[in-house]
């Protein structure tokens, strides 16, 4: 491992790791890459415009492909926010889709009942969800390890059986919204948020509360008696995350025209987003941007209907099952130098975590 | 009310036959089983089939079921759970999601999705006692459950396997030191897990059709069980089984609180009972 | 720093008989880095081999290789004749080399009788109640306490339950690591006397200390082990007023 | 401290502790396993809550706030088994020190690791500054506490065991760093069980025994005190060397 001599500027902190030079380099190259591909993300769409196709361009993205991309785009959106909570500060929330449900209920009723118009509804969603994850925040995050995870699960469960029987919510048949008709719309939400979520990964990295949070991950009582008010950040970090979880849920809401329980608050849809930030890279800016685009794309390939879907899950869990074992800290972390994939370190890892 | 408490006697002791195998693979292994409820579930099929193909009665399967499942959970945690058992929680938590996705799908592939269920000559029968009406399938579940849990105390209280898992339970490294080999041990209270997972499952299909993915609510079941009555001890499952079978009926019977809610009374206790007593009411929450 | 200083063994022992435990060329250590660098120690049939050492210069990480809780990143370990370097903990206890480790480690929420009978978990249960005898004839106080939890029992009563766990086991060798640790001076005078009976009666005993004075009284030959080397051995009688004792342990 | 007191279960970790710590002096805390020593220090970080008394610093009652507000009052402290932020660099460890920290802490990131630096230089770390915490020995990680608590720039500074597990020459470097420490201006109350450490930096010193206050004075006198040497070696032992008058 060579060892770093010379006089590191102000390390990014986001690198929360040996701060070698070739570490380093590899960084500028991933964020170099990042800029390319979120041009490409915003041209290429436009050649569906109709001006564009008048003047003979190729259509380059269809209505599946805007679908697919869409949906990439959402979750890392989600798995981003996930990675704020679980992956900086340690708190893995297993029902993290809870926010997602709330933010598309939220933004569903406020466009049904209250008639708003479509921006403002996704503002309010977002809020709102906010606020829900501050009061549930405070008593949820006092405890930890399995506690904490299952609980934050048992509130997604229980919030979406309750909001199923509750009639103002459009009960067991859900809510549906006047059609607003655009691929472009959506895709370029989600995309947009997508960003959003992957600057405020950075922003949180680069900053004290992204210090703290991670002070926090790796040992919380040290990190109190650091000057860090553990309980504040804990609970902003979590509302971050339910906010950014909200806004997605508010774009779906409105794309998927229609939304009820099982829509909104799918399990699957937590856990997904957790598997993405693992196969990824845990606690780095891009691992759940790699991990949601490998990930989604293979769940929609092979997505299929019948025999094909139900292989595609058995696929999945072999290869969660696989991730946990031979690759627990997820591929960025091989791109972001750390550690080079090799033998030795299957190895390592595996009498590590072995018996 | 007497009828209410019966009702939530019978039906904590389904909880019961439910908990017992997801507590002690937590408590000795510290491992949050999520795929506890897909090993019911597979259960649920073998009493299925053994039923409608060769006509055995569900509680009858119950001998083969412990078998059949005892292996299938040594071998998985041999192979794979032994793999990472001491990486950070998150990992065993998410091997064994991916278990419960492995599973389920399987099912669905072999079974499709449609309901099963198993009726025997005695499904409809109850026994009427005063204004009660108890079914007799339910009556024998407490029973085979209340069986269970005797069996279980005797296994780790009585017998020099039951010493070398609670042994590795308390201090791994001592247990090595004497001899207890921890890659066996910790297959053996898996594959005991899994076989509790083989006594529920019959129970369950009794008075329940299934689906491959019905396992789901018992795996949060179980989990309640074991915050509620708390790990280490057999009594702590049976007592926190039974209180929640209480709690769920007692609380369904609240006007404006209907079937509906069932999931989500089982997580308003969890939550409060987290909250108020991290440590579970009986057992140390290791 | 001085090799170990091959002085003659027991007295009368004719031919040089390959020792019971040899320990060769040992490099191990934690994340932290290696704590022991190439250690060579070796402890012969029927000797009460004593191993001193001021705190962290890795006396339990010697231990922990040779009973196989720690692997160890280069060099050899052979038991009776058998190359153990490296093996799980449990083939090795099967072989006759027990280990009491420090702080004792009893699975505090079992019963006394229960820690002692699994100390004999690798042997044929039937003879597990004669060595039950043999050890509540050499901790008497425990004879009232087998039905008590372990985790309830005082500091002295929790050594001497370790030990006799140890012992269960009939092992050809019993490495105890810090006995003293934090008892009164009457109990560790106990837990010596027992050391060195039970070496009368053919048990080879390796002994690790930070006391200096308890172990030179009661081993016949002693390895002064310093920032993870040997830094000097010899007959225990000789070592007691050997200054370089002093400097090992004060760095002075 | 005023008649601290702290209960674990049935156990009485600490009954009614009582002394001051004079602004600028070091002072040592001495006593035989499980005399509380740790839990005194936890009960002024305030990790641990009081059972009864009170702790007060430069005059403000801080006994029932919670760690990161005694923190940010001024108290820094290291943890007897430590407790680094693993996935840091040994850089990054002592700035988020002064990120956070006590008032006159809470440095921009630029200025903390500025200001990590000249620390690091202080506790002898400079050249390991870029190294992953893991791959440090024993007395660096302890060296990186020291260097964590500094960061925060407090008034008082409390050493828990920093010099255990260091052989000789270590515990040299170790009461170096604490002199260069002390003269930089930081009072420190010092957990130690090194005698030599005790008699060489220590003002005054206070002997814990079973939750008390056995005895308090100098430590030369101290350390002769016979009731202190019971409390270690045992009644026959202090009995046997026939030791010097009650004290």
């Amino acid at each position: 491992m060579a060892i770093e001599t010379a006089e590191p500027a102000t390390p990014a902190l986001g690198s929360f790791a040996v701060a070698t030079a070739a570490a380093r380099r590899r960084e500028r190259i991933l964020y170099i890459v990042a800029a390319i591909v979120l041009a490409v993300l915003i041209v290429i769409p436009l050649s569906s415009l109709d001006a564009v196709q008048a003047a003979g361009l190729p259509l380059v993205m269809d209505r599946y492909w805007f679908r697919v991309t869409t949906l990439i785009a959402m979750f890392v959106i989600i798995a981003g926010a996930w990675n704020i909570i679980g992956g900086l500060t340690g708190y893995p929330a297993f029902g993290n889709v809870v926010f997602f449900g709330i933010g598309a209920y939220t933004a569903g009723t406020l466009i049904t009942r209250a008639s708003l118009p479509y921006a403002t509804a996704v503002v309010g969603a977002v809020v709102v969800c906010a606020a829900v994850a501050c009061v549930i925040g405070l008593p949820l995050l006092r405890l930890r390890g399995h506690y904490f995870a299952v609980a934050s699960l048992g509130v997604a469960v229980a919030t979406g059986e309750v909001i199923n029987n509750v009639q103002f919510f459009g009960g067991a048949s859900g809510i549906f919204m006047p059609i607003i008709r655009s691929d472009l719309l959506f895709y370029y939400l989600m995309l947009g948020g997508a960003v959003l979520t992957v600057g405020t990964t950075w922003l949180v990295l680069h900053s004290r509360f992204g210090f703290g949070l991670i002070a926090i991950r790796e040992d919380e009582v040290a990190a109190g008696v650091i000057g860090v008010n553990t309980t504040r950040y804990k609970v902003a970090a979590y509302m971050l995350s339910a906010a950014l979880t909200g806004l997605a849920g508010a774009i779906y809401a409105q794309w998927n025209v229609f939304i009820d329980q099982s829509t909104a608050f799918n399990l699957d849809v937590s856990i997904d987003s957790i598997l993405m930030v693992l196969i990824g890279g845990i606690g780095t800016i891009f691992g759940p941007v790699i991990g949601a685009a490998a990930l989604e794309f293979l769940i929609q390939t092979f997505a299929g209907s019948g025999e094909l879907a139900v292989w595609t899950q058995i696929g999945l869990g072999v290869l969660l099952t696989a991730a946990v074992i031979f690759l627990p800290r997820g591929i960025v972390d091989f791109f972001g130098g750390r550690s080079s994939f090799t033998r030795e370190y299957v190895r390592r890892t595996l009498r590590e975590t072995g018996v | 009310m007497a009828e209410l408490i019966v009702l939530g006697l019978l039906l904590g002791g389904v909880y019961v036959a439910v908990g017992l195998g997801f507590s002690l693979v937590w408590g000795i292994l510290n491992i949050v089983n999520l795929a506890y409820g897909a090993l019911v579930m597979i259960a649920g099929y073998i009493t299925w089939i053994l039923s409608v193909r060769y006509g055995l009665d569900p509680f009858l399967s119950i001998p083969v079921n412990l078998v059949v499942m005892f292996a299938i959970g040594y071998a998985v945690q041999y192979v794979a759970i032994n793999r990472i058992v001491r990486a950070p929680f998150l990992y065993t938590f998410l091997i064994t999601f991916g278990l419960d996705l492995i599973v389920v799908n399987a099912l669905l592939l072999l079974f499709k999705a449609d309901f099963r269920s198993v009726n025997t000559f005695y499904s409809g029968a109850s026994l009427a006692v005063g204004p009660l009406v108890v079914p007799y399938v339910r009556l024998w579940s407490l029973a085979v459950a209340m069986a269970l849990a005797a069996v279980m105390w005797l296994i780790l209280n009585r017998t020099r396997t039951g010493d070398a898992i609670q042994a590795v339970g308390a201090d791994k490294d001592a247990a090595r030191l004497v001899g207890i080999s921890l890659r066996h041990v910790y297959a053996l209270t898996f594959g005991i897990g899994a076989a509790c997972a083989g006594v529920a499952g019959p129970l369950i299909v009794t008075y329940q059709a299934i689906t491959p993915s019905a396992g789901g609510p018992y795996t949060l079941q179980a989990f309640v069980v074991v915050i509620l009555g708390g790990l280490g001890r057999v009594s702590a499952t049976v007592v926190g089984g039974m209180l929640f079978g209480l709690i769920e009926v007692l609380a369904q019977a609240v006007p404006g609180v209907g079937a509906g809610y069932t999931n989500a009374i089982a997580f308003a206790v969890l939550v409060a009972v987290l909250l108020l007593r991290p440590r579970g009411l009986l057992g140390r929450l290791a | 720093m001085a090799s170990a200083t091959r002085a003659g063994t027991r007295s009368g022992a004719v031919a040089e008989p390959s020792p019971l435990l040899e320990v060769r060329g040992l490099t191990a250590g934690f994340g932290a880095g290696p704590v022991l660098f190439g250690v060579d120690l070796s402890v012969r049939e029927g000797q009460l081999l004593a191993l001193i050492g001021a705190n962290g210069a890795g006396k339990s990480t010697l231990l922990g290789v040779i009973s196989g809780l720690v692997s160890p990143s280069s060099g050899r370990v052979r038991f009776a004749g058998q190359d153990i370097t490296g093996a799980a903990p449990e083939r090795i206890v099967a072989l006759g080399l027990a280990h009491v480790p420090q702080g004792r480690r009893l699975f505090a929420t079992m019963s006394v009788r229960k820690n002692l009978l699994l100390g004999a978990y690798r042997r044929k249960l039937g003879r597990a109640d004669s060595e039950l005898e043999r050890v509540l004839g050499l901790f008497p106080q425990l004879k009232d306490k087998l039905g008590r939890d372990a985790g309830m029992l005082s500091g002295g009563e929790q050594q001497m339950v370790a030990i006799g766990r140890g012992l269960m086991a009939r092992p050809r060798l019993l490495m105890m690591d810090e006995p003293s640790l934090g008892l009164a001076p009457i109990v560790v005078e106990r837990v010596v006397e027992v050391a060195r009976e039970i070496n009368r009666e053919g048990t080879s005993v390796l002994l690790v200390e930070q006391d200096v004075m308890i172990a030179l009284e009661a081993a016949d030959y002693a390895y002064v082990l310093e920032n993870g080397r040997i830094a000097l051995g010899g007959p225990a009688a000789e070592l007691q007023d050997d200054t370089r004792i002093r400097a090992a342990y004060l760095g002075v | 401290m005023r008649s601290v007191t702290k209960r674990f279960g049935g156990v009485l970790a600490l009954s009614d502790v009582s002394f001051d710590v004079p602004e600028g002096q070091v002072l040592g805390v001495i006593g035989p396993n499980g005399a509380g020593k740790t839990t005194l220090l936890n009960c002024i970080s305030g990790v641990n809550r009081l059972d009864g008394g009170e702790v007060h610093f430069a005059g403000q009652r801080i006994s029932g706030r919670r760690p990161y507000e005694v923190a940010r009052l001024g108290i820094g402290r290291t943890f007897q088994i430590v407790k680094p932020f693993a996935s840091m660099t040994v850089r990054e460890n002592a700035a988020v020190g002064a990120v956070f920290g006590s008032a006159q802490a809470r440095m921009a990131t630029a200025a903390a690791f500025r200001y990590a630096d000249e620390v690091l230089d202080l506790v002898g770390l400079a050249p390991k500054r870029s190294l992953p915490v893991g791959s440090l020995t024993v007395p660096d990680r302890k060296r990186l506490e020291v260097a964590r608590a500094l960061c925060t720039k407090p008034r008082l500074l409390l050493l828990d065991e920093v010099m255990s597990g260091l052989n000789a020459v270590e515990v040299d470097e170790a009461l170096e760093m604490v002199r260069r420490v002390h003269s930089s201006g930081v009072t420190i109350m010092l957990i130690e069980h090194v005698m030599r450490v005790i008699v060489g930096v220590c003002a005054q010193a206070v002997v814990l025994h079973l939750g008390r206050v056995l005895v308090a004075g100098q430590p030369a006198e101290v350390l002769r005190d016979r009731r202190v040497v019971e409390a270690y070696l045992g009644e026959r032992y202090a009995s046997r060397h026939a030791v010097g008058g009650s004290g």
